[in-house]
């Protein structure tokens, strides 16, 4: 339990797609602008990285290396397909919002990554921790750009103003530069999370 | 996994079958969820029209498709026409703004909804605000002209910061009634 | 006598050469506050007082924030050399009179933290951090930003509107009739009698100020001259009504031009170290300017035009370099 | 349903196509390429993110494993676990060599050290050094601009108070780059665990020597004299303790004593 | 002159990388240096126009006649994943020399966001084939041009005192928040 | 028209402390410490040894190899030490220590008379190695080298380096006032060693006065004056040559490169005595300047003399000295030390107090470009220096044209940001020079 515990851990901070391992970038920036679309891209990335895991690590034995990366893809895509239908029936509104990056997620590297490096050589359950670790880390990095900019941006989070009247929102912050600029400073941030938490172990390991 | 690649060689039809399986599962998955969701999806949009329709002229209680003219609908009370609901396009700030627009038969704006839109929050996009919109109520295509006076009552008051986006409403508004008062002038 | 003591002292000693030259970063700076100054002043006169808090606000902030940053990065803090406080002076000169307070040092924050100290501090910045704060301060909060106050030495007419506002909205004729006659529209842009941002509207006291700064030799002459000639010809070629019916002295006098070309675009920092790589410079952000100003959502361009061209100052810098001596001759 | 089964046809139809073709192609077009690279790609994370300077995982691959020069540790995604293995499959991790630290060895501090000029310039031990070697008197001790500190990829050392480095032992990994870039060559790699060092440079002869350090090595030779297993020998005025010896025979150092200025210092 | 605005308005208004967030990995990953940026760029130009054309034809003759639309993407991202590794085999094989220049940046573009936005976008906006041609070139073109830039940019920084935590990703996302910044200049300028 | 290059920068040439001063000649050194290194190439040889009697003029240290020089006794006395002493360039140096008897006797055989016109180039040649002449402009290459050129090399125009473009410096100026016949006995003598028909002679315009002497010392002679403007470094070879003939050494090359040989007017005049009287170089014109100086003069003074003794001889400081300068404020050397012999090198010492010299903490490159506009060899001086300071020296050489890089300071005098810019140029040098080495042996 501990491990899976781990494994899902990994995805959230030291590996964290975005801000650590910097793949799939576009979202990020992209549905950003607002705390809502951020959510539900990460889950509808989450779902799709999970169940993807999923896949893969239950085929990993049938499928023939030279194929490898197609077959992957047509899972991704499969799924995404699923995702995208769905969200048309049941939610179009965020369908609408979400445009053209829904689809787009077929090729987020992140996926295709966990997909090669963790479920094509794992078995079913850690490979579905590591996609639930990895798309969580992924939601939770959307979440945080975009409550940011939506705060700064437009004064409020999911929709609710929060800031007081007195607040002029800055604009900046839901337009691209703004998106840019913020992220870079928390790549930066977490570089400073990760050592310092690096460090932390270190000392903890001298003790 | 690894010891796999130097050494052993599958057949060309092995490789094809394998990806071909592949694809014919996923297009099974999708079919069977296409299969179901595509009413739903079918529904909800008929239903978001006529929402978004009943929405721009409340009291109607039948909307009927024009003929001869795509997306074009007459807003029927108790059989009578009261509006025309119509498409728009024009070209605000950041690309081009689709929008619906309810006609009476006199050629007066009833009100306007914004479809779709890239105008720049917070700027651009109060055109789709009601503050903004209950300018056009009642107006006629003659009084469809943007001004930055602001004692002016009798036309259009520009948003601040974004007259280009007030000015590309505007004139879709405006081009709506020219096409409806055509359309009924034909008619006659 | 003989004076010996002396010798016993522990001399300094340095790589050569010994003597320099009687420059100094704080000197130039403090020189090109004070080829400033007098449009500053003419400011305060035609929009009143408040200016000036507007002026000092930029300044203040942007030293405070220098210091700040370099105490906490724990590097020497260099806020004596003047290059933070000109940035906020050249920001708050970008800025219209009836500004919110907070706006310029919330631009200043962004000019000095973001766009000078994240690369590196003085001498690596690559935009422009005066622009950069001003474009900010403009896409954040563009009611404010394009918001102008009534004047108190303008002609009553034309107190609410830039210019380059009256042009891009209502044209041409409009804006002739609103300044009376073309000699009386020359005769303001050229005295500053109208309306804009602080720092930019007289045109004589920038000229004052730039030919000051190219005697000094702070500047090359080159820059501003390029820039605003090609925004003179292209503004002239490209009419309103066809080719070569433009306006070239309006373009050249209006909005942000003058001090953009004799003061933005001459910050050595963000321009190619080469006079050939200024002068492309140059060129470029005048063609760009006129781009905008003709074609785009803007009415002014010459904020944009001029940090585009500093996006583009390391590829000139790497493909314009000075002739070597002795390089001539084998490439014959 | 129709539509449904349209899709099922559709899909199968291009897997099909596509399958043939890059089976095909593969046969027709594949060049023989070094097994291991295909390893090595296996293990990198896939993020073809090119955070390696490469463009994309299988080039890295391609690299590490055919260039001998290239480091295995470039991919930052993959973080140690990865380098490890890379280095294993490349063998390219640094053979078990006896574990080493730096030892700076001069104890001339800024304060007491006798000055021979006011420097001014670049602070930078090697550049000062092009200067008549430096402004303090003595020309083998340490300049103290940490020319060393900065070069320390592992952020292992850090300059003290009296301008001496202080190498950090936890951190240092015996890569040996300080004492490379030394330009007085104070630093040397030495065993882990030496009981006592020779923290000196100079070698000026004693009477010069004196005059410019007061923790200098004279070169006098009293205590390689009262050394009892020949751990210490005197070169060119300076004594050099093999700490190799120091370490296996000897417990109770008594050549430490024995130095009439105290260049000697017991690490224990 | 529709063709040239459209193509302008890929290339600097609507700059794909600054303004529409597309393609950001690569165009982070591979900006560190310039000779592979320009490699870089090349190759996602060619890639794209090629797969934007093949896209249209499968899209335009197999997709909308059958009402399959809503398979375009499914079906997109296998067609364009198997002709680059197809291509990269080709490529790999036949012309060593163009391989080393940019066959190697192939692989890497398969799977990246651009390189099937332009086709997604193409078969919403129903352009003609012309102009998918078009749309596809300029927003090549736009990229290159952006990562160009950047990769012009984080060189000279090379040399600068950078705040640590900032070094590498952070200080160009910060580079590339004021490119877009500047490139704000030109909005508005085409309205498509 | 003036001739002049482009680039180079205007110091104040704080020249009137001593440019109406004639040459004084300084009293003979109780004690002369005579290093075994005053030139470019191998250390020269000792011959004599500790307690040993010499005379004035004769040879004690040998050179070793071609490119190398003899070092002559510049007093009569008692050798009473050979070993390692302080040196102005080295720190510490080989030398010959010689205490004066008071007699100053030159060694037999010299002085002499010849009739130098009766003498063979190659006969020329081998006086002027043997009188230990090496290049007085402060580089002291020796000078029976640079008069060798390789066969390849054809040879057709002296250049006769009298610029004397760094400030305070008035001994060459001095020197042509005073001793104008030296020059021309001299320049003819090198115009036949050489082999050459045609001589320039590069002067600045600060220095009318010589302008005017020489021009008429020299007519009738196929030897033209050229006025050249003041502007530093004029003196610099390449500058030189490029100003008076229109040559461009290129980037790399020599100045036989392009058929040209220069000699300092120093330079020419000791080849004049030693050819005409084979009086060897133990003595030079040397110019003791600056503001800390009481009584700055041009003075004639033995090798091997201390700066203290000259300084003492200008009688002393008048203020605190912040920094003792050999040669030039721009390319100069500052020491650490009054205590150091003058070798053949020295043109200038300078004693300058604080407050003189502008400098100040160095702060990074804000890119102005006045260094750029400043150097003479068309570099880009702030990448240079950015690169070195980086660690990036292969760059420096590879893209930026590091070893072109002359080292005349006129960089780092227009910098208002104070980098010490040749520094930086220097520290990669070496590194290079470094990691060639490394490549050599691994
Ligand atoms: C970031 C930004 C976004 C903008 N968005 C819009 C917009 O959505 N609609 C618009 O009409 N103008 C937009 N503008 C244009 C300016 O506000 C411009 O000044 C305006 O069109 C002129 O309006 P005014 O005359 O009301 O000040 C935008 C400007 C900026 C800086
Ligand atoms: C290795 C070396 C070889 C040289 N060979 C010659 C030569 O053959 N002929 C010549 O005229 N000068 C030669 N020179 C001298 C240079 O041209 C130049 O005069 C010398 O470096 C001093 O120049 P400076 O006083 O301008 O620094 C040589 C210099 C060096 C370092
Ligand atoms: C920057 C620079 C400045 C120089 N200035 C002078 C000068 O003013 N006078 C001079 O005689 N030599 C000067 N030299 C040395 C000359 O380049 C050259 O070495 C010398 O004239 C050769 O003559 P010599 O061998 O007789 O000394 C300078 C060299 C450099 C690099
Ligand atoms: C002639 C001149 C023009 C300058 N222009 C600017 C400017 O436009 N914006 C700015 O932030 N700083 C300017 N500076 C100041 C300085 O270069 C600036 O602080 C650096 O850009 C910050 O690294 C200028 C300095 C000089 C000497
Ligand atoms: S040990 Fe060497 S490199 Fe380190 S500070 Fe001392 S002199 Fe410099
Ligand atoms: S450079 Fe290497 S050897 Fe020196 S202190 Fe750092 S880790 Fe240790
Ligand atoms: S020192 Fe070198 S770089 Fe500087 S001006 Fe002189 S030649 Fe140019
Ligand atoms: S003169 Fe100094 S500050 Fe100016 S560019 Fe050169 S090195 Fe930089
Ligand atoms: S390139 Fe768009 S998500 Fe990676």
């Amino acid at each position: 339990m501990k491990n899976l515990w781990d494994i899902f851990k990994k995805g959230v901070i030291v590996e964290n797609p975005i801000f650590v391992l910097a793949l799939s970038l576009c979202p990020a920036l992209a549905v950003t602008a607002s705390a809502i679309t951020s959510l539900t891209m990460g889950f509808s990335v989450m779902f799709v990285i999970t169940a993807n895991n999923v896949v893969v690590s239950l085929t990993r034995k049938l499928v023939n290396p030279k194929v490898r990366v197609p077959v992957y893809i047509t899972s991704i895509a499969t799924i995404v397909t699923l995702v995208q239908l769905l969200l048309q029936a049941f939610a179009p509104e965020l369908y609408q919002a979400l445009g053209i990056y829904l689809a787009l997620i077929v090729v987020f590297a992140i996926i295709l990554a966990r997909a090669e490096v963790f479920a094509s050589k794992n078995s079913v359950i850690p490979s579905f921790f590591d996609g639930l670790g990895m798309g969580a880390g992924f939601t939770l990095a959307l979440l945080l750009i975009g409550c940011i900019r939506e705060l700064l941006g437009a004064g409020s989070i999911f929709g609710i103003p929060v800031i007081g009247d007195w607040y002029d929102p800055a604009l900046i912050m839901i337009l691209p530069a703004g998106g840019f600029i913020l992220i870079g400073y928390l790549v930066g941030g977490f570089k400073m999370l990760t050592e310092y938490m690096e460090e932390a172990e270190a000392k903890k390991g001298d003790a | 996994m690894t010891e796999e690649h130097g050494t052993q060689h599958y057949s060309i039809f092995q490789i094809a079958i394998n990806l071909a399986i592949a694809c014919f599962i996923s297009g099974a998955i999708i079919a069977v969820t296409y299969f179901f969701t595509a009413p739903i999806t079918r529904q909800n949009a008929e239903n978001t029209k006529t929402e978004m329709m009943q929405k721009l002229v409340a009291d109607s209680d039948k909307f009927i498709p024009v003929e001869g003219k795509t997306d074009w609908f007459i807003a029927n009370k108790n059989g009578a026409a009261i509006a025309y609901v119509i498409p728009a396009d024009t070209k605000g700030y950041g690309g081009t703004i689709k929008m619906l627009v309810a006609i009476s038969p006199e050629g007066t704006e009833i009100d306007y909804q914004i479809l779709s839109a890239n105008e720049t929050p917070g700027l651009g996009d109060s055109v789709a605000k009601d503050a903004f919109k209950e300018q056009f109520h009642g107006k006629r295509a003659e009084a469809m002209v943007v001004t930055k006076d602001p004692t002016n009552t009798e036309n259009i008051q520009a948003i601040t910061g974004a007259t280009i986006s007030s000015r590309a409403v505007t004139a879709g508004v405006k081009e709506a009634e020219t096409e409806v008062m055509e359309y009924l002038e034909a008619q006659n | 006598m003989v004076d010996t003591t002396m010798s016993e002292k522990i001399f300094n000693v340095s790589m050569s050469p010994h003597i320099r030259d009687n420059e100094s970063i704080s000197k130039i700076m403090w020189t090109v506050m004070i080829a400033l100054a007098p449009a500053a002043i003419f400011g305060a006169v035609n929009f009143g007082y408040r200016v000036l808090i507007v002026l000092l606000i930029g300044m203040g902030s942007a030293v405070l924030f220098e210091y700040l940053t370099q105490k906490i990065r724990k590097k020497t803090v260099t806020i004596r050399d003047g290059s933070a406080c000109l940035t906020g002076f050249l920001l708050a000169m970008c800025l219209p009179p009836t500004i919110p307070f907070y706006m310029p040092a919330v631009g200043s924050f962004i000019a000095i933290v973001i766009a000078k100290h994240a690369m590196g501090g003085l001498g690596f910045n690559i935009f422009n951090p005066a622009h950069i704060g001003r474009a900010a301060l403009m896409i954040s909060w563009p009611v404010a930003m394009t918001t102008w106050s009534k004047m108190t030495t303008g002609v009553d007419v034309v107190s609410m509107a830039t210019p380059l506002n009256i042009l891009k909205q209502q044209g041409y004729e409009k804006l002739i009739e609103t300044f009376g006659s073309a000699p009386d529209m020359y005769q303001a842009l050229f005295l500053g009698t109208r309306n804009g941002s602080i720092g930019e509207t007289s045109t004589v006291l920038l000229l004052l100020g730039g030919c000051f700064l190219i005697y000094k030799k702070y500047i090359n002459w080159q820059v501003p001259v390029v820039m605003v000639g090609t925004v003179g010809i292209l503004t002239w070629v490209f009419g309103p009504a066809g080719l070569f019916t433009g306006d070239p002295l309006f373009h050249m006098m209006a909005g942000g031009l003058i001090i953009g070309a004799f003061f933005m675009a001459t910050d050595m920092v963000t321009i190619p170290i080469t006079i050939k790589g200024q002068v492309i410079f140059a060129l470029g952000a005048g063609i760009i300017t006129v781009l905008i100003r003709l074609k785009g959502g803007y009415p002014e361009g010459v904020c944009y035009s001029i940090l585009l061209m500093n996006s583009i100052t390391p590829l000139i810098d790497r493909f314009v370099q000075p002739v070597r001596f002795g390089l001539r001759r084998e490439a014959k | 349903m129709e539509t449904a089964i349209m899709v099922v046809i559709v899909m199968t139809a291009i897997g099909l196509v596509f399958g043939l073709i890059l089976a095909f192609a593969d046969k027709k077009f594949s060049i023989e390429v070094n097994p291991l690279i295909h390893i090595v790609d296996d293990i990198l994370p896939k993020g073809q993110c090119g955070s390696c300077g490469y463009a994309g995982c299988i080039a890295y691959a391609e690299a590490v494993v055919l260039n001998p020069e290239v480091l295995p540790n470039l991919c930052t995604p993959g973080k140690k676990p990865v380098a490890d293995l890379v280095a294993e499959l490349t063998g390219k991790s640094a053979p078990d060599i006896e574990p080493q630290i730096a030892q700076v060895r001069c104890k001339n501090t800024i304060t007491q050290a006798v000055k021979k000029y006011n420097y001014a310039g670049v602070e930078d031990c090697i550049a000062a050094s092009l200067i008549q070697g430096g402004p303090k008197g003595c020309q083998y001790g340490c300049v103290g601009f940490g020319t060393c500190v900065h070069s320390c990829p592992f952020d292992a050392m850090i300059m003290g108070d009296d301008h001496l480095p202080l190498v950090d032992e936890k951190k240092c990994t015996g890569c040996g780059k300080c004492a490379t870039v030394c330009p007085k060559e104070i630093i040397h790699m030495t065993a882990i665990g030496a009981p006592v060092a020779v923290l000196c440079n100079s070698r000026d002869k004693g009477v010069v020597a004196r005059k410019l350090c007061s923790v200098d090595c004279l070169g006098c030779g009293l205590c390689a004299k009262n050394c009892l297993f020949d751990a210490i020998t005197v070169e060119d005025n300076l004594a050099v303790v093999d700490p190799k010896i120091c370490m296996q025979k000897c417990n109770n150092p008594t050549c430490l004593e024995k130095c009439p200025t105290a260049a000697i210092y017991d690490l224990r | 002159m529709e063709y040239f605005t459209l193509f302008i308005s890929a290339v600097i208004v609507n700059n794909f990388v600054l303004t529409k967030f597309l393609g950001l990995c690569i165009f982070f990953g591979v900006s560190k240096n310039l000779n592979a940026s320009i490699g870089m760029g090349m190759a996602v130009t060619s890639v794209m126009t090629l797969s934007s054309m093949l896209a249209w034809v499968v899209y335009n003759f197999a997709l909308v006649p059958l009402n399959l639309t809503f398979m375009t993407t499914a079906v997109f991202v296998l067609l364009i994943a198997s002709f680059v590794q197809l291509l990269e085999m080709i490529i790999k094989k036949q012309a060593p020399a163009l391989y080393n220049m940019w066959g190697i940046y192939l692989l890497l573009i398969a799977t990246n966001c651009v390189v099937l936005a332009i086709p997604l976008l193409n078969a919403e906006s129903s352009f003609s084939f012309l102009k998918s041609v078009v749309y596809a070139v300029g927003s090549g073109l736009g990229f290159a041009l952006a990562i160009i830039l950047m990769a012009s940019l984080r060189e000279k920084l090379r040399l600068a005192d950078v705040p640590k935590p900032l070094e590498g990703l952070g200080i160009a996302f910060i580079l590339a928040g004021m490119l877009a910044l500047a490139f704000t200049g030109f909005s508005g300028m085409i309205t498509l | 028209m003036i001739k002049s290059f482009r680039g180079g920068v205007h110091p104040k040439d704080s020249k009137s402390y001593t440019s109406g001063k004639s040459i004084e000649t300084a009293p003979v050194p109780e004690v002369v410490v005579i290093p075994m290194r005053q030139h470019i190439g191998a250390a020269s040889i000792p011959i004599v040894k500790k307690g040993e009697l010499v005379k004035k003029g004769q040879v004690i240290g040998a050179a070793d190899g071609f490119v190398s020089s003899n070092v002559h006794a510049s007093i009569s006395g008692q050798v009473i030490d050979v070993g390692d002493h302080p040196h102005p360039v080295f720190g510490k140096c080989m030398a010959v220590v010689i205490n004066s008897d008071g007699q100053d006797e030159w060694v037999a055989g010299i002085p002499l008379q010849r009739n130098w016109e009766e003498l063979e180039s190659t006969q020329l040649l081998k006086i002027i190695s043997d009188a230990g002449i090496v290049g007085m402009g402060g580089a002291a290459f020796p000078t029976h080298v640079k008069s060798t050129p390789p066969k390849n090399k054809h040879v057709d125009l002296l250049v006769v380096n009298a610029a004397e473009c760094e400030p305070y410096l008035t001994a060459d100026h001095r020197l042509m006032l005073e001793e104008g016949l030296r020059i021309v006995t001299g320049v003819k003598i090198v115009m036949k060693v050489l082999g050459v028909e045609k001589c320039l002679v590069g002067i600045e315009d600060n220095k009318k006065d010589a302008i005017e002497k020489m021009a008429a010392a020299f007519s009738g002679l196929p030897v033209e004056v050229v006025e050249l403007p003041a502007k530093y470094p004029q003196g610099a070879e390449k500058m030189l040559i490029n100003a008076v003939s229109g040559r461009i050494i290129p980037s790399g090359g020599l100045p036989m490169d392009v058929g040209v040989v220069v000699q300092n007017v120093g330079t020419v005049a000791a080849i004049c005595d030693a050819v005409t009287h084979g009086i060897p170089l133990i003595q030079r014109v040397t110019t003791v300047s600056g503001s800390s100086i009481k009584s700055p003069k041009n003075i004639r003074v033995r090798i091997g003399t201390s700066f203290r003794e000259a300084i003492q001889f200008c009688d002393g400081f008048a203020t605190r000295p912040e920094k003792i300068i050999m040669g030039g404020p721009m390319m100069g050397m500052a020491e650490p030390s009054i205590d150091i012999p003058i070798i053949k090198g020295v043109s200038g010492i300078l004693a300058i107090a604080k407050g003189e010299a502008n400098t100040g903490k160095e702060a990074s490159c804000i890119r102005c470009g006045r260094c750029v506009n400043a150097c003479p060899m068309g570099l880009n001086p702030s990448m240079l220096s950015i690169l070195s300071e980086r660690n990036l020296y292969e760059e420096a050489k590879e893209d930026y044209g590091l070893f072109d890089c002359a080292e005349c300071g006129s960089c780092v005098f227009a910098c208002p940001a104070k980098r010490n810019i040749v520094q930086y140029v220097k520290y990669s040098k070496a590194q290079n020079a470094a990691l060639k080495l490394k490549e050599n042996r691994g």
